[in-house]
């Protein structure tokens, strides 16, 4: 990313670069947004759903995601099921195996809190992002292959916050636009979404 | 002044098949979708069409990884030497009535030498992305070589029997209606031992997705696996042109400028048979590839020479 | 053999253990001593029980409770083999040797009980991490990384 | 059958194979074409892709979304059922028919609102509790003590752990009535001409008043005895109901505008034929006078007493001549068991009690023949009476058979006697197997028919006679039963007389009828190890030992407190309120609900309701525990979010409108079957 | 996938022994369903040592169970066997139902056979689709994914959720079915066979598949025996034997099906009895469909809190994988004091390395296909 991250400082720091920058983030974001290759580290029962959601009846391949099972091919890695510690290290080591501009979807209770498994267990890990920045969480267990696919738009509408340029995201609304928003009840949302880089 | 036609026509033929290649993924992904009971890509352009508009400027910023441990410099311009033989390829294919971009008296034989190329590209890759599973591929890759070179070339051959040149211009010229079916179990082999030298359909082997990943090209990522994926397409665009050609007189088919529209739909007729054929079939091991191509190709194809040549003798 | 017969013969091999054995269901029940559990093993086999259906322990407090399943398919009945073993040297003889489906039970008890089969031809943990200290399955094992759901029924 | 008629038959073995050879080559060519020929037949097919962000799937009405509460303690009111006396059956059959109808309000004869009156009470206003029970059962104080409460037994905490105490309830709303009633009771405004005369003023005759004089009729009642109640009056004895509360409540209808005439007796005083031409319509609330005495040899011998005049003279004169006796009950009944306690406080020596039935099926209610037991009455069962044995006149043993079976298998009475005898001695037997009217005088006179046995002809339903503009009510139609049984036929007459003035059809299509409740039979909760708060509030009761020597009352009443506490471990069942009876938290696998509530009594409100949907499972089990149906399944599945923490929904968001956040699924998912619900699992709602 | 060795552990010296290559097939890849890792010891193309390493999905279901109540546990059975969670909540409840004492009415029966024979078919249909995924077909496996989405739909129609039901409990069903289901089911039923034959002449009559499968992992009927192999893999190998008609339970006498077996046990043979027993289940769910009367759901008057008398109870049933057993003991108390679930999955997987020896590389991933295992299952 070396080479894309000087071009956005460079831009940043020329005069007119501004409007340029722009620009070129509102392409990448488009095009990143629409072509996420997804990486599938389906391990429970979320696998299942994660199958489902690029097959016939619920077709993944529309939004331009394709299941790729080489993490170098990926940028998107859906973890799907429960990860224990045995295969923490494993689900680490692919994380990293991915090319830079990578997010991380963690679908279903296990992946976002241990879920079921968080009580009474000794060998389940409590939530993905113990080791991994997690970008959007799904609730459900399994959630269905539609929220899969809905999660991949929020995903998309959080990418379009972002600049190739590091440190400069545009401020994204990451609170639900849902009509009736779990979180419209007044209720503070954690942060107003200035969004960290 | 050939120094200048040269760079042109290399520049041309890269253009051609970057344009083939963003319409073939795009075509694919559509045939997957339709064999598979789903729509595939419908977000961008018209059905979709412009999806690869989406993926290729993604891959381009990727992160440019170089595994550590891997050979440097091979390990960057491999992909190159897997593209570069299908551009050349491209060359020696008779468009146009007597005009073909190099037409050189051994077209023929050029074009059935130069793909086989691709092999060394691809074992340069496997070597230099140190990672077992690339190896393996690459060495499935290279041991599976031979076995369909052979009926390739012997299927060729019995058309060039029959017009007693290696020029492609001089063979369409001698091009006659009764070729085609005298010729169309040639064709067959002529298409089976290609989709197996493009690794594609039943034959993909060497980067078998069930089993070692992504094969050679597993350590590649953005926009040198889109050089890869490039040179699939563009073998499979310079070979199914070629098959147009020789097996169903491409520009004779109509006469004047239609010769060439006729060539082209003749071509992608091919190219989707071909996808549909990868959507539908289980893979081969690579050994049973190998008996395969000796024990079935092989005798099919001269069993083809052997009448074409009888048809030529008694011309 | 018939399902009587066989009542029979378990009653006069092992008077002093009364196995019970119902004829209607079709399966009973034989607690035999740690040292003569590879005999009756045997035995079973020999009778035709072909089929090692289960094969798992029950932590009885100051001694492990082994259970062991076999199944005849013609006579279409099950007997259950249970033995005690102590608490703090647990050994037992491996039943490899007769039901080669044993192996990979006997190494899931070892990792969660920590009962060592003798002549197991691999015994290795086989679902925990190598590296794991401590038997799970155990009612003592202490592990701060269980948090326990609060007793609220 | 379905499957053979297609013509896919299972191979005898599964494992096939090219023919060798060039015919196996020409099938292995043949099988790629087939191969292509599937592929290409399905690419034409049309797709079965669903376009997710245009076209959603319409989720099944049952799926098992985020959770949502309906309805929250102190947020939302809890609905009481009460309407103007017609149309109170139709509110309740389609509370019933919506699966809304609580079990306690449903299993009770009268329909009482239990639920409504816990509610008031725990919201500590108690008048209006009493003045809403009373609508439908008219003697709440009464009934607080003698009702044999199948409300209870229907009561879903049975299944939780111990049912609400609700007859005390009624009880401790009649005291604190007491101290207002004054400037509550205004008479009811007459707004009709038409007039009604009430025979009796057992409860079924008051009911009936009551429901005619909210309606706007003048009603006036005649009463033979110098006191009001009838039955309740005569026959029950004092223990259990002290006079007062009787006298007291039937004045309070007599403030709302009834016009009472005591000691005056239709048939002698005032013929029944003068009253029928005076009065636009008549009720015979007459009840049951005389207990009927078997025909055995020695039946006539003195010492031989009906159990209507025992019980009588216990009420009046507090003597029956019994002192120092042995006396022999004969019957199985809650009146058996009266008459032997009364016995028992009237100074007899012994007292025992004989019925054909065994030890586990008599007919009484258990918990009147323990409190029996425990004063010091024996039971002698499955004995059947069958001669008198007297010595110069006076009675010295009765002659038992001993009875081997009481019900033949279609469930008819028809005892079996084995021939062994036994010979209970005793100086005064009981006979309490039964009472029947006597009409003879009453209906001198009059075309009213009447059936062989001296029993009025009259219809069960609708309670008409014979004779227009005639009706009868309460247990004169209906025989021997319980109290709230003849208050819930006064509503029913009620109903028709007011059709009947009206000049409608007494029973036409419009007419609703209540409908008969279907109930989960509870398995006893085990309550071993449950906290004192969620347990019932204890009755105190008078020790038995001094409870037989006098007719003091037996039960004592619930301070106001204990009865607030009480009042709110009400589930608030159907009411779709969430009370905070923390139940889906303790059956939920990952503890992922925390329920708190302030539990002190009047103040009692939900301070915690959190959902942590990062642990839910959404495995359902708690939306059919909830007894309220507050606790449902949306149908929402689209839970993405940003951040971890926007994943626990607190109180305020679980009352979220449950429809349409992006999901199609429509609310009202309805948890299939609380376990203590009716089976019929309800479709969507 | 260069650091995938140092990722799972394998230290550094085992790569490298000698002429052998030693690749990890690791816990995450396309074909091993699920999280399996394999280590396989290489001599060129063909697999000397095949060691499958498993617990990647071991969250101590069994510790957990011993700190639920009896109703909380089946939520923890349906994370069993997530492709077949219907199986493992009815074995659960049966050996509830065995250890309390408890008699399930007959429309709660009839209605768990109808929804444990629709589970088989959905959960053959992964498995099918898997093995064409495994050799290529990546259409055949959508096709049979196809008639699995039919499936989830039945299953969310009655119980609400399509792969964790938490639908069977000790004393019956939670709830009826809805009105309209059974002629939803029976058209599915009739669509289903012929759907059947046309999945077996796409894959398993395929010349190239059946090359591919044909003589692969070859298990000698006597062996699977020995080994403890139940289930469709054990039918494979012409093993007669299947707990619904040998151990006949619930309704299933009152019903008739033929158990389709194979010759030679390879990895064809096992893909195609798991065909036709789906063919079967749809003939058992007519018959069940068709005896079916009004009735209650669920056992009368059962308490909130079970507690059975102490002392032991095993049950099993015949699941998509085999004979699925659950041993349970009780001291009394609200909750169970030990739980075991006898997993035929995991039996099952115990004969990969004795199956691999000798095969290529690309067979070794045919041949986990063929045994079926669903991690949850194995690893418990």
């Amino acid at each position: 990313m070396a080479l894309v991250d000087d071009l956005g400082r460079a831009l940043e720091r020329t005069p007119g670069g501004g409007i340029i920058l722009t620009s070129l983030d509102a392409v990448m974001d488009w095009s990143r947004g629409h072509s996420l290759w997804s990486m599938p580290m389906g391990t429970a029962c979320c696998a299942m759903e994660l199958i489902a959601a690029s097959f016939a009846r619920f077709d993944f391949d529309r939004h331009g995601t394709i299941p790729r099972a080489d993490p170098r091919h990926a940028d998107v890695m859906v973890v799907a099921g429960t990860i224990t510690r045995k295969m923490a290290p494993a689900v680490k080591r692919l994380y990293e195996q991915m090319p830079d501009p990578k997010w991380v979807i963690a679908m279903g209770n296990c992946a976002v809190s241990g879920g079921i498994f968080y009580y009474d267990t000794y060998s389940v890990v409590r939530g993905v992002d113990e080791f991994l920045p997690v970008d959007v969480y799904i609730a459900g267990c399994p959630p269905r292959p539609e929220s899969l696919q809905d999660a991949v738009l929020r995903l998309r509408e959080k990418i379009r916050a972002e600049s190739i340029a590091p440190g400069r995201s545009r401020p994204a609304k990451l609170v639900l636009p849902s009509p009736t928003d779990p979180r419209a009840g007044g209720v503070a949302t954690a942060d107003d979404g200035s969004g960290e880089g | 002044m050939s120094l200048l036609w040269g760079l042109l026509w290399g520049l041309a033929a890269v253009m051609l098949i970057a344009g083939g290649a963003i319409i073939g993924v795009w075509w694919e992904r559509k045939v997957a979708g339709r064999v598979q009971m789903r729509y595939g890509p419908q977000q961008i352009g018209p059905a979709g069409s412009l999806q690869m508009i989406a993926d290729v400027p993604k891959l381009l910023f990727k992160e440019d990884i170089v595994p550590e441990g891997a050979d440097e410099p091979l390990f960057r311009y491999a992909p190159l030497a897997v593209f570069a033989p299908a551009a050349m390829s491209l060359a020696v294919v008779p468009f146009a009535a007597g005009w073909a971009p190099f037409d050189s008296t051994v077209g023929a034989l050029f074009f059935l030498a130069v793909p086989s190329i691709s092999v060394i590209g691809i074992l340069l890759s496997a070597w230099a992305s140190h990672n077992t599973f690339a190896a393996l591929g690459g060495l499935r890759a290279a041991a599976q070589m031979v076995s369909y070179e052979v009926p390739r070339s012997l299927s060729v051959l019995s058309v060039i029997v029959l017009a007693g040149t290696l020029r492609p211009t001089d063979v369409m010229a001698a091009w006659e209606w009764w070729w085609i079916p005298l010729t169309f179990v040639g064709f067959l082999v002529f298409l089976i031992s290609s989709i197996a030298e493009m690794n594609r359909g039943p034959f993909d082997i060497p980067e078998a997705e069930s089993e070692l990943v992504a094969g050679y090209f597993a350590d590649y990522s953005g926009i040198r696996w889109a050089v890869f994926m490039m040179g699939e397409y563009g073998a499979l665009i310079a070979t199914s042109l070629f098959g147009a050609a020789f097996f169903f007189g491409g520009h004779r088919l109509l006469p004047g400028v239609g010769g060439i529209v006729a060539m082209v739909v003749v071509a992608c007729a091919i190219i989707t048979v071909v996808m549909w054929v990868k959507w539908t079939f289980p893979r081969l091991r690579a050994d049973q590839l190998m008996a395969f191509c000796w024990k079935v190709l092989t005798p099919v194809a001269l069993v083809q020479l052997l009448v074409a040549g009888v048809v030529a003798a008694w011309l | 053999m018939r399902i009587e017969e066989l009542r029979e013969h378990l009653c006069s091999v092992y008077p002093d253990l009364c196995p019970l054995f119902s004829v209607e269901f079709g399966d009973g029940t034989l607690t035999v001593p740690a040292d003569r559990l590879f005999s009756a093993a045997q035995d079973m086999r020999d009778l035709g029980f072909d089929l090692l259906g289960m094969l798992t322990a029950v932590d009885r407090g100051e001694t492990f409770e082994l259970v062991y399943r076999v199944r005849s398919r013609e006579m279409s009945a099950a007997i259950f083999l249970k033995t005690e073993v102590p608490r703090d040297e647990p050994r037992i003889p491996s039943l490899v040797p007769l039901w080669p489906a044993a192996d990979w039970q006997e190494r899931e008890v070892y990792d969660m009980f920590g009962i060592v089969f003798e002549g197991h031809p691999d015994l290795r943990r086989i679902l925990l991490p190598d590296d794991w200290e401590g038997y799970p399955l155990r009612k003592d094992y202490a592990d701060e990384r269980i948090i326990r759901r609060p007793d609220y029924i | 059958m379905a499957v053979d008629r297609d013509r896919v038959r299972t191979p005898r073995t599964v494992s096939n194979d090219f023919a060798a050879g060039l015919r196996g080559w020409l099938d292995a060519g043949r099988s790629l074409l087939t191969g292509l020929g599937i592929t290409g037949r399905t690419a034409a097919r049309t797709p079965v892709t669903v376009r997710y962000p245009a076209e959603k799937i319409r989720v099944s009405p049952r799926w098992r979304g985020a959770l949502r509460l309906r309805g929250l303690l102190g947020h939302d009111e809890i609905p009481l059922i009460s309407a103007e006396p017609p149309g109170y059956n139709a509110v309740i059959d389609d509370l019933y028919r919506g699966e809304r109808l609580p079990p306690c309000v449903g299993n009770c004869p009268a329909n009482v609102d239990a639920r409504g009156q816990a509610f008031l009470i725990a919201d500590d206003r108690i008048p209006e509790a009493y003045e809403l029970v009373r609508s439908r059962n008219i003697l709440p104080g009464v009934l607080g003590r003698i009702c044999h409460h199948p409300c209870e037994t229907a009561c879903r905490r049975n299944y939780y752990d111990e049912p609400v105490a609700i007859r005390p309830l009624h009880r401790f709303a009649y005291e604190e009535y007491r101290k207002v009633a004054e400037e509550r009771l205004t008479p009811l405004p007459v707004t009709r001409e038409q007039t009604v005369a009430i025979v009796g003023s057992g409860p079924s005759g008051l009911a009936a008043a009551y429901d005619l004089m909210t309606l706007g009729y003048a009603v006036t009642m005649f009463e033979r005895e110098p006191q009001p109640g009838g039955a309740l009056n005569t026959g029950v004895p004092t223990y259990r109901l002290p006079r007062d509360v009787l006298y007291n409540e039937v004045n309070d209808l007599v403030a709302l505008g009834l016009d009472l005439r005591l000691s005056t007796e239709v048939g002698k005083d005032v013929p029944l034929s003068v009253l029928m031409r005076d009065y636009d319509a008549v009720l015979l609330a007459v009840g049951l006078q005389e207990s009927r005495i078997l025909p055995i040899p020695g039946h006539d011998a003195d010492g031989v007493v009906g159990a209507l005049e025992l019980l009588w003279a216990a009420n009046h004169r507090g003597e029956a001549g019994l002192r120092g006796k042995r006396v022999l009950v004969i019957g199985g009944g809650n009146v058996a068991v009266d008459a032997a306690r009364c016995a028992l406080r009237m100074g007899a020596a012994d007292v025992s009690l004989a019925c054909l039935e065994g030890e586990d099926e008599m007919p009484c209610h258990p918990w009147e023949i323990e409190e029996a037991l425990d004063e010091g009455v024996t039971a002698l069962c499955s004995l059947g009476p069958k001669e008198v044995l007297t010595e110069g006149g006076h009675v010295t043993a009765m002659r038992m058979q001993s009875c081997t079976r009481v019900f033949d298998e279609t469930g008819r009475f028809a005892p079996e006697f084995a021939d062994e005898f036994t010979d209970v001695p005793a100086d005064v037997i009981v006979f309490a197997i039964g009472q029947a009217a006597k009409l003879d005088d009453l209906l001198g006179g009059t075309e009213l028919l009447v059936s062989g046995r001296g029993q009025l002809v009259a219809d069960g339903t609708d309670f008409t006679t014979s004779v227009a503009g005639v009706f009868a009510c309460g247990e004169v139609v209906t025989g021997p039963g319980s109290a709230i049984v003849s208050i819930a036929t006064g509503h029913e007459a009620a109903t028709s007389i007011h059709r009947f003035l009206e000049g409608r059809p007494t029973d036409d299509e419009h007419r609703v009828r209540r409908p008969v409740p279907v109930y989960a039979r509870y398995a006893k909760a085990d309550v071993a190890g449950v906290e004192r708060t969620r347990l019932r509030a204890v009755m105190p009761m008078a020790k038995p030992e001094d409870r037989a020597r006098d007719f003091r009352p037996v039960e004592l009443g619930l301070t106001h407190l204990e009865a607030m506490a009480e009042a709110s471990r009400c589930l608030r069942c159907q009411s779709e309120v969430c009370v905070g009876c923390t139940f889906c938290a303790r059956t939920c696998p990952d503890y992922a609900l925390q329920v708190e509530r302030v539990d002190d009594p009047g103040i009692r409100c939900l301070t915690r309701y959190d959902l942590d949907l990062t642990k839910c499972c959404f495995c359902g089990l708690c939306a059919e525990q909830c007894p309220t149906n507050a606790l449902t399944h949306t149908g929402q599945y689209e839970l993405s979010f940003y951040h971890r923490d926007l994943m626990t929904f607190d109180k305020g968001e679980m009352l979220r409108d449950g429809g349409g956040t992006r999901a199609t699924g429509r609310d009202g998912v309805l948890p299939p079957s609380c376990p203590t619900r009716p089976h019929r699992g309800g479709e969507d709602r | 996938m260069t650091g995938q060795a140092e990722a799972c552990g394998v230290d550094a010296h085992l790569l490298q022994t000698g002429d052998e290559l030693v690749v990890n097939i690791g816990p995450s890849h396309p074909s091993t369903h699920g999280v399996c890792r394999v280590i396989v010891h290489l001599d060129g193309e063909i697999v000397t040592h095949a060691e499958p390493v498993i617990g990647h999905l071991h969250r101590g279901i069994e510790k957990m169970a011993e700190n639920r109540t009896y109703l909380q546990v089946v939520p923890l059975t349906d994370r069993l066997d997530y492709v077949g969670s219907m199986y493992a909540n009815w074995a659960y409840c049966r050996a509830v139902e065995r250890l309390a004492g408890i008699r399930v009415p007959e429309r709660a029966e009839y209605i768990r056979v109808v929804m444990c024979e629709l589970q088989r078919i959905a959960s053959h249909m992964m498995s099918i689709g898997s093995t064409g995924a495994d050799t290529g077909a990546t259409s055949a496996f959508i096709y049979a994914f196809n008639q699995r989405e039919q499936v989830v739909d039945l299953f969310e129609a009655v119980c609400g959720a399509r792969l964790t039901y938490n639908y069977v409990r000790p004393g019956g069903v939670s709830f009826d079915l809805p009105d309209g289901w059974i002629e939803q089911c029976r058209a599915f039923t009739r669509s289903h066979p012929s759907a059947m034959v046309e999945i077996d002449k796409l894959l398993f009559g395929n010349v190239i598949a059946r090359q591919r499968l044909k003589g692969i992992g070859v298990l000698p009927a006597e062996e699977a025996i020995a080994r403890g192999v139940t289930g469709p893999a054990a039918r494979g190998s012409g093993v007669d034997w299947d707990l619904r008609r040998d151990d006949s339970y619930s309704v299933y006498p009152r019903v008739d099906f033929e158990i389709p077996l194979g010759e030679n046990g390879d990895a064809y043979d096992r893909g195609r009895v798991r065909l036709w027993e789906c063919v079967e289940s749809c003939r058992i769910i007519d018959q069940a469909l068709a005896q079916i009367e009004e009735g209650p759901i669920k056992a009368e008057g059962l308490p909130r809190l079970l507690a059975p008398r102490p002392g032991e109870a095993y049950d099993h049933i015949e699941s998509a994988r085999g004979s699925l057993g659950v041993y349970l003991v009780s001291d009394g108390s609200v909750r169970p004091y030990r739980m075991h679930v006898r997993s035929p999955a995991f039996q099952n997987l115990s004969v990969l390395g004795y199956l691999a020896e000798g095969h290529t590389l690309s067979d070794l991933v045919v041949i986990l296909g063929s045994l079926d295992p669903v991690f949850g299952e194995v690893d418990r």
